[in-house]
């Protein structure tokens, strides 16, 4: 297990070397001028020379990349072009707050798909059960951008019962930084007022993201847990007469969740890199926004930057469900 | 189930698929929005009842009409009547969608074959490629990619598809490794026939519906995308209407010029939901061991 | 007193996107205490489905029960409602199901599984565990039953998981499960038939004993009349949704009654069946999910004795004669060179390499010497697992062997270039054990024999028409009709489907076939007609056969010589008889003994029967 | 110093945080009570908070509030009013200025603003020579400065420079020996980027970049007079939409972005104050006079007239059209002056005398693709160019590949639009940077040279006599639209939102956007 964990940490180095890359290059391919947007607009040829050489844009790609990796082995994930801030202390600011989106979002969907799938195969086939699925492919269907504007326009504007962006009232104070998802650190120092209007803030975009994921848990869980009630271990749990909740959970339940661990793990590292439209609705301060305003001021060090960290969030997610499987499932072994 | 390319059958298989699918109400829901959808991408600009504006023509004396008779979904910031940008902006969608599936899906299909099939170290470089590849996020590889090349519509659909091959690939190495040792291609393989022979004869045509299935789902999915990418204004040029682009600009005016929204956003939500539809539909008759 | 079990008239039907078909068709069964009843019939013929029904696990919809009624010590269970039902699940009625790899938990561990049974149990019957914490008592009682059907250290055992567990201790966890609660009536669906042989017989004495100290009721569901003869009292005959002959087992086994008893009887390989006089069924086994209407419509036609023959031509009385007894082959001198000589032949098996990790190696063929002559039948017998079918693999040269040699007519098969090889394929051609899986589902059986004379055009020589005339006569050879060429493997029955493997292993010319379990997936009298027609095909085509069982009697019929191979070593060798008759080592002795043989009369066997 | 990008201390802020947690109680509602803290609702975050490197309205916000400079500019039309500079003397050839100091003025850190902090800061912003520095390169060189006594500074110009006192607003004084503690290998620019070392009336407390950044009143607030406000917050809103309910729903105090449709849908909104002003931010398409069909001046001439002028100004809600090169009000600018209006017949009449009289030619046009607005402008140049059987090309691109097609003629598209803000208010600010012939290959100016126009320009911008200047710049205007290198478009109205709470603000057309907090009050 210990061995395995390792192995897996060691995948890191060459995952981390080979994503940069696929980012430099195609970062390298821009016909623009990421220097002359970031000198401003009346500067002249020498400052933006100067400029270019400040953020070394003026050396050989490969001579680039090379100090851009030895800078990746002490943590420094290069320099801002926009911000001339270093990227590793943007992404520090703005990571939190995506994260915070997703875990709600993923646990509001896992805390309602796996159960409601488990209902859903029990009824198989009845009214709820194609209800659920009419309902599960339409959440698939819906863009999370055009749900998120519905939202905002029924509950922040007509029915004022939830804010309409942002990660906190404009004049709270965000609780002290520990963690930097703004509920935790909140809970953390007690502050329940803050905790509140936090959660108040969370809510809309938290749904918005978590319907897609939500629809695929509850329809994966529901066609594993169908699976399994195929099993025998099932007709051989009813035929000694365990009692239905029993059957249920520890029979039915346990076995079709390992299946849909697979989906949890792919969805969260979707999610991530995929809040962008999310949070433009919701004006969320995340890592999507920073992303895009990189992307459109093709600043390309913050680019790479989130999508090495997004990355290695995703590798981590899937790790945890590697261990998962081994916790819920004995017959997989870390080799 | 496969292209017809083999002499006339008059085997129940096809029909067996079939029957399977037209019994379920719900796949054919899929298929007529799907149908519809495509209608509207061929004949859309000419359905629409203001063809002027859907090329670029504008009445800034008719701005933010509420919807009416003659506007059913109102006029947008421009006085273009938003029924007819929405019914022609089907086209850039589900043409850019479809494109990007085929690209994507026959670049991932060539990859994933040849890593499969051929196996040993050409797999393992394909393969760890694939991987890598799948851990990069996609939208913000999309959206870099489209911001390098600038928007326009050819640049949107590689931009897309660019992260789109590693899922075929894998799926069809999977498909290709395990048709690999069933036992009727190793039949083929002990009667002598050659490596051509096997793949094209005994491997492919296993794998193929898995791979119609996961298009046509997709094409729900690269349509989301494409609308993604025009909402945050990477997408095609302007006049060309399209629902990503249409929805981003008007959000602006919500909520007080809601309905500027509403038809295209619908129009995002009744697409692919036809296409989820309809893929759910072609998985649970083609590919039984999915779904249910 | 009413008997244990009762079933009277017991109908079933099942909803199917076809409409209702008719499932169970007037099922009529009495159970005393203590008696062992075998269920036997092809697949497809219901028994399962009667014994779900009892403990009424057949899930409504889309099953229905429009008629019958199944008493248990004179209570009508389909008048229970379902929490009674389930109060009687585990404690009343104990069920085993076939496959003892899927039959447990895989995410709880042995005891957890032993204890909730027991814990369930024990809510409607309080004096099962005794005093004290009930998961104490449960975990416990799951110890002392562990130990009871033979598992050792049974207290140690019980927080070990399933897959820790070798199939014959995972079906005998399943016999401490169903026994747990104390049941009356144990219904078991298959118990054996998924276990390797020598097993199969310790876990039929095992249910025995249990049986018989415990004063059960037993019903023994299976399609082998071997365990009916091993293990039951009584046997019940079903064809078609219906009981078509009940009795005791010597009189049922001896003297049977019925026309379809008879054939299914004839129908199966004994230790002594002489070569080429097995009787094969006539038709095929009637698919209940889509039955001609005649059978799905029949009306019910209770009690015993049986009713009159239900429609369907397996039921006709034989109206062909048991064909004579073909003489027993001695096979044809050894003749040098062989035609195939294995030397020291060995493979591993390393799991998948990875960077970083290393797994054992496992040997999956160890150093095995063969020789096979000129049209003479090797019959290779062995335990799953033990390599054989790596066997066929390595000689065809689909895997190439870690050490030693093979040899083709003396020339190295390791050294072929690419055109030697393929006539190399053209000569030794294979079987599959799966029918189904061995043939492209999306080509016809036209295409899928023509297709080895594409392949080897060179070799054959013949023209597009040269092919047709070939493939007919091929298809004859086989024993089907021209008509079938035009079908998907999907529209023919299992041993159609094997013919049409068989015709397509003979279409380029071969010397030699490789027959991996080619029967193994086939009904009984599939079985006999595929054994029959290779039988037929040596004696005309002179072709050689490696054929590959677990099934001793299966190659006793066939072979002329038989190895008996184990963990990847050949154990022993010679003529069959020999092996048969004198075996040398003690593993030859366990699966001759494991053999059950129907051709000796049950009662001069001096089988005990039972306590009817 | 401070630094707030770090978490704050809670007993520090917790005045602050009143207001923040009776907030959080009443989300929805600004608490009327003390303290009294000012929101305002912004797209812009801060990129940089170092005064001499950082350009944008953020930043001018930063410096106009954190920062003193030695003038500010006040009124409407604007003029020069006391900043650090208590007074000012200028010479009659403008070529000298002397500043005197306030003695008040004091630092965050409480030493005061000496000559020498003056002097270090121009000469500081003319070495790192980003930012705003482009505005006196080559009129001011760090020779030219000197500190006479500690109260006293004394500039010498290189060139003559009109405008001098205008720009002066925009290089803010840092504390000397703050930033010489700091300076690290960059003249103390990775210091300056996350710290402040100024004089303004506001320090900032806390940054949380994308989000907000919270700003509290100087204890050392030296300035007289003033509002009362006790602090103020900048928020940071991505969507106009956005701003606009949030200050609908009083969450906000003042909204900077909005539309026209914004302003229209706050029209009668209870409690909202809307400001909808004209300011100097002239829209104009420039045109490739050297290259493409529109070398062609009759080509040029007929598509002035093609033009529908009226659609422009429809899209644009509230704006005024333009006449002529410079922007209404500002000093020079001819209200009566000739300019192409939309004339279909007078536009074929033009094109009769192009290379191709009957059109059929397609010409491109790109545009900031983040701009709205400019994509409506296309769209309106399309529908307009179709009176002349010309199709028009439509390519959105990023600003950098904008600024990148500017280079040289061969790469400019046929169409390029431009906004342009004035940084002064002096019409050098337009003139030059649109027209003079050194501009050429700026995205101001791409192309455009004329000799005559590059003679009055630089003409005007050393002339100090008003009249003579409006005489300078009245041939300018004439002379720039017979040759019509632009389409002169809209001057779109600044459009601000405030709650009717907020109190003295006045409206000054040059970076309207970045509020002067100092004279606000809360009610």
């Amino acid at each position: 297990m210990l061995r395995f964990l390792f192995r897996r940490l060691l995948m890191l180095g060459p995952v981390l070397v080979g994503l940069t890359a696929i980012m430099f290059v195609i970062a390298r391919l821009l016909p623009g001028d990421p220097v002359g947007l970031a000198a401003g607009p009346n500067a002249t040829l020498a400052e933006r020379a100067a400029l270019a050489q400040e953020f070394g844009l003026d050396r050989p790609v490969w001579d680039q990349y090379l100090s851009y990796v030895a800078g990746l082995a002490r943590g420094d994930l290069g320099r801002s072009l926009m911000t001339r801030r270093p990227v590793a202390e943007d992404i520090a600011i703005y990571l939190p707050a995506t994260l915070e989106l997703v875990l709600a979002a993923m646990a509001l969907a896992i805390a309602l798909g796996l159960p409601l799938g488990l209902l859903t195969a029990l009824w198989q086939n009845r009214w709820p059960d194609r209800l659920g699925q009419v309902l599960a492919i339409g959440a698939i269907s819906m863009p999370r951008f055009f749900l998120g504007l519905l939202l905002q326009l029924v509950f922040a504007i007509w029915l004022m019962w939830l804010p309409l962006g942002g990660q906190l009232p404009v004049v709270t104070l965000p609780p002290p930084r520990v963690t930097g998802l703004v509920t935790l650190d909140a809970a953390l120092a007690g502050d329940w007022a803050t905790l509140g209007a936090a959660c108040r803030h969370l809510a809309l975009p938290a749904l918005a993201l978590s319907l897609s994921p939500l629809a695929a848990i509850l329809r994966m869980m529901r066609a594993s847990a169908i699976e399994v009630m195929a099993q025998d271990y099932v007709t051989a749990a009813r035929a000694l007469g365990l009692p239905r909740r029993k059957i249920l959970i520890k029979t039915i339940g346990r076995n079709a969740v390992s299946a849909t661990l697979t989906v949890i793990g792919l969805y969260f590292g979707w999610l991530l890199g995929g809040t962008v439209l999310v949070e433009t609705v919701f004006d969320w301060p995340g890592l999507g926004l920073y992303a895009t305003r990189a992307i459109l001021s093709q600043d390309m060090m913050p680019v790479i930057g989130v999508a090495l960290v997004t990355g290695l969030i995703f590798v981590a997610v899937n790790l945890a469900v590697d261990l998962a499987y081994g916790l819920i499932d004995p017959r997989v072994r870390y080799e | 189930m496969t292209a017809g390319t083999r002499p006339p059958r008059p085997a129940a298989r096809r029909p067996r698929a079939l029957r399977r699918f037209g019994r379920n109400r719900l796949s054919l829901l899929g298929a007529g929005l799907v149908a519809l959808v495509l209608a509207l991408a061929l004949f859309g600009p000419l359905l629409a009842p203001y063809p002027a504006h859907v090329a670029g023509g504008i009445d800034t004396a008719a701005r933010f009409q509420p919807p009416s008779a003659a506007h059913p979904f109102g006029t947008n910031e421009l006085g273009q009547d938003v029924l007819s940008l929405t019914l022609a902006g089907a086209r850039a969608s589900v043409l850019a969608g479809f494109s990007v599936v085929l690209i994507g899906g026959t670049t991932g299909i060539l990859i994933g074959g040849i890593a499969g099939f051929l196996g040993g170290w050409i797999d393992e470089i394909l393969m760890r490629l694939t991987d890598l590849m799948l851990i990069v996020p996609n939208l913000i590889l999309a959206m870099t990619v489209a911001a390098v090349l600038g928007p326009g519509f050819q640049n949107m659909v590689l931009a897309l598809a660019l992260g789109w091959w590693p899922g075929y690939a894998r799926l069809l190495r999977g498909e290709v490794l395990a048709a690999r040792e069933r036992p009727h291609v190793t039949a083929a393989r002990a009667m002598g026939a050659s490596q051509a022979r096997v793949l094209v004869r005994h491997i492919l045509p296993d794998c193929v519906s898995p791979v119609i299935v996961k298009m046509s789902l997709d094409m729900g999915f690269a349509i989301l995308m494409v609308a993604g990418l025009g909402f945050i204004g990477i997408g095609v040029r302007p006049p060309v209407p399209e629902w990503g682009t249409m929805l981003a600009t008007a959000r602006a005016y919500m909520p007080d010029m809601w309905w500027v929204a509403m038809a295209p956003g619908l129009a995002i939500f009744v697409a692919v939901f036809g296409f989820n539809l309809l893929g759910d539909g072609l998985r649970d008759s083609l590919d039984p061991r999915g779904g249910r | 007193m009413p008997p244990l079990l009762e079933i009277r008239d017991l109908h079933l039907t099942m909803a199917t996107r076809d409409g209702p078909v008719q499932v169970l068709n007037g099922v009529a069964l009495r159970i005393a205490r203590g008696e062992i009843w075998g269920l036997v019939g092809e697949s497809g013929c219901g028994k399962t489905l009667t014994g779900l029904s009892v403990a009424r696990l057949v899930p409504c919809p889309p099953a229905q029960y429009p008629a019958g009624e199944v008493r248990l010590d004179g209570e009508d269970l389909m008048a229970l409602s379902e929490p009674r039902m389930r109060a009687l699940r585990g404690r009343r009625i104990g069920m085993i199901l076939q496959d003892p790899a899927t039959s447990l938990n895989p995410t709880m561990r042995i005891g957890d599984q032993l204890a909730d049974v027991a814990l369930a149990a024990a809510r409607h019957d309080p004096a099962l565990l005794g005093p004290g914490p009930a998961r104490t008592a449960a975990r416990a009682l799951a110890a002392t039953m562990l130990d009871r059907v033979g598992i050792a250290s049974a207290r140690q055992r019980l927080s070990a998981w399933p897959h820790e567990f070798s199939g014959g201790m995972r079906q005998r966890v399943l016999i401490a499960m169903a026994l747990i609660g104390a049941p009356d009536l144990l219904i078991a669906d298959e118990p054996t038939s998924a276990l390797d042989l020598p097993v199969q017989a310790q876990i039929l004495a095992l249910m025995q004993g249990m049986a018989a100290d415990r004063g059960l009721g037993m019903i023994l569901i299976t399609h082998s009349m071997g365990v009916v003869a091993r293990a039951c009292s009584h046997v019940a005959v079903m064809y078609a949704g219906s009981i078509v002959e009940t009795g005791p087992v010597v009189e049922v086994l001896d003297r049977p009654a019925h026309p379809y008893t008879r054939a299914l009887m004839a129908a199966v390989p004994g230790r002594h069946t002489p070569r080429g006089t097995l009787s094969a069924l006539p038709g095929t086994v009637p698919d209940l999910l889509a039955p001609p209407p005649a059978v799905a419509s029949r009306p019910a036609a209770p009690g015993r004795p049986p009713p009159a023959a239900p429609p369907g031509p397996r039921c006709a009385p034989l109206a062909r004669a048991m064909p004579s007894p073909a003489p027993m082959r001695t096979g044809p001198p050894m003749a040098d060179p062989p035609l195939l000589e294995l030397r020291g032949v060995s493979r591993l098996y390393r799991p998948r390499r990875s960077l970083l990790a290393r797994s054992p190696e496992v040997v999956a063929l160890d150093g095995v010497n063969l020789r096979i002559a000129r049209g003479e039948s090797l019959g290779i017998v062995g335990e799953s697992g033990a390599g054989k079918s790596t066997l066929t693999r390595v000689i065809l040269r689909l895997e190439r062997p870690d050490a030693g040699q093979i040899l083709y007519r003396g020339a190295d098969v390791a050294r072929f270039g690419p055109g030697a090889l393929r006539a190399f394929r053209a000569r030794v051609q294979i079987v599959f054990q799966d029918p189904q899986a061995a043939l492209n589902p999306r080509m016809t059986a036209e295409e899928i024999v023509t297709e080895p004379m594409l392949v080897h055009r060179d070799t054959v020589g013949l023209d597009r028409r040269g092919r047709r005339a070939r493939v007919a006569e091929l298809i004859e050879t086989v024993g089907l009709r021209p008509d079938h060429l035009r079908r998907f493997p999907h529209e023919l029955s299992g041993g159609q489907r094997q013919r049409i493997g068989i015709a397509r292993a003979l279409a380029a010319g071969p010397e030699l076939l490789l027959l991996d379990e080619p029967t193994s997936a086939l009904d009984v009298s599939a079985q006999a007609q595929v054994l029959n027609l290779l039988i037929e095909l040596q004696d005309r085509l002179g072709v050689g056969y490696l054929f590959i069982s677990h099934d001793l009697a299966v190659v006793r019929y066939l072979c002329d010589r038989i190895a008996l191979i184990r963990q990847g070593r050949l154990v022993e060798e010679g003529p069959a008889a020999q092996i048969f008759d004198a075996p040398r080592t003690a593993f030859a002795r366990r699966l001759i003994d494991a053999t059950p043989d129907l051709g000796v009369p049950l009662r001069s066997a001096g089988r005990t029967a039972g306590t009817d | 110093m401070t630094d707030p990008f770090r978490a704050l201390n809670r007993r520090d802020l917790f005045l602050l945080a009143g207001a923040g947690v009776a907030g959080a109680a009443l989300p929805g509602r600004l608490r009327a009570q003390a303290p009294r803290v000012l929101v305002i609702a912004s797209g812009q975050d801060f990129p940089n908070l170092d005064p001499h490197t950082a350009t944008g309205y953020a930043p001018a916000f930063f410096m106009r509030n954190v920062y003193d400079p030695l003038l500010r500019v006040s009124g409407n039309p604007p003029r020069p009013v006391p900043g650090l500079a208590r007074s000012w003397d200028s010479s009659a050839d403008g070529m000298t200025h002397e500043f005197h100091l306030d003695p008040a003025a004091r630092f965050h850190s409480g030493a005061p603003v000496t000559a020498e902090d003056v002097v270090y800061s121009f000469a500081r912003a003319l070495r790192l020579a980003k930012g705003n520095s482009w505005m006196l390169r080559g009129i001011l060189t760090p020779g030219g400065l000197e500190a006479v006594d500690p109260a006293t500074v004394r500039m010498t110009l290189a060139a003559p420079f009109a405008a001098f006192l205008q720009v002066l607003p925009w290089f803010p004084v840092v504390e000397k020996a703050a930033v010489e503690a700091h300076l690290g290998e960059d003249d103390g620019q990775s210091w300056l980027m996350t710290q402040t070392a100024g004089s303004g009336p506001f320090a900032l407390k806390q940054a949380q970049p994308g989000a907000l950044y919270r700003f509290v009143r100087a204890p050392t607030a030296w300035q007289g007079g003033g509002g009362n406000l006790d602090g103020v917050i900048w928020r940071i809103a991505r969507e106009g939409a956005t701003e606009r309910l949030l200050l609908q729903r009083g969450e906000i105090n003042v909204a900077l972005d909005l539309t026209s449709e914004d302003m229209d849908a706050l029209e009668g909104a209870p409690g909202v104050v809307r400001v909808i002003q004209p300011e100097y931010r002239t829209f104009t398409i420039k045109m490739n006079t050297r290259r493409g069909p529109l070398a062609d001046i009759n080509m040029r001439r007929a598509i002035s007239h093609a033009l529908d002028y009226d659609a422009l100004r429809d899209t644009a809600g509230y704006a005024d059209l333009m006449v002529g090169p410079l922007p209404l009000g500002i000093l020079g600018h001819d209200p009566d002056l000739a300019v192409p209006r939309h004339d279909p017949d007078a536009a074929r009449a033009h094109l009769a005398r192009t290379a191709t009289p009957e059109g059929g030619i397609s010409l491109k046009i790109v545009y900031s693709a983040n701009l709205e607005q400019q994509r409506r402008y296309a769209l309106v140049l399309l529908d307009s160019l179709r009176a002349l059987n010309i199709t028009l090309e439509i390519q959105p691109m990023r600003w950098p590949e904008m600024i990148a097609a500017c280079a040289s003629p061969d790469t400019l598209p046929d169409f390029f639009p431009v906004y342009q803000t004035a940084n002064y208010g002096d019409p050098d600010n337009f003139a030059y940077a649109a027209y003079h012939s050194a501009s050429n290959g700026n995205w101001q100016n791409p192309v455009f040279a004329d000799p005559e126009v590059d003679r009055l320009i630089e003409a005007g911008r050393t002339e100090t006599d008003i009249e003579a200047r409006k005489a300078i710049y009245g041939d300018f205007q004439r002379k720039v639209v017979a040759d019509a290198p632009d389409l002169f478009g809209v001057q779109e109205r600044r459009k601000l939102g405030f709650r009717d709470a907020v109190q003295g603000h006045v409206f000054t057309p040059v970076a309207a956007n970045a509020i002067e907090c100092w004279p606000l009050s809360l009610v």
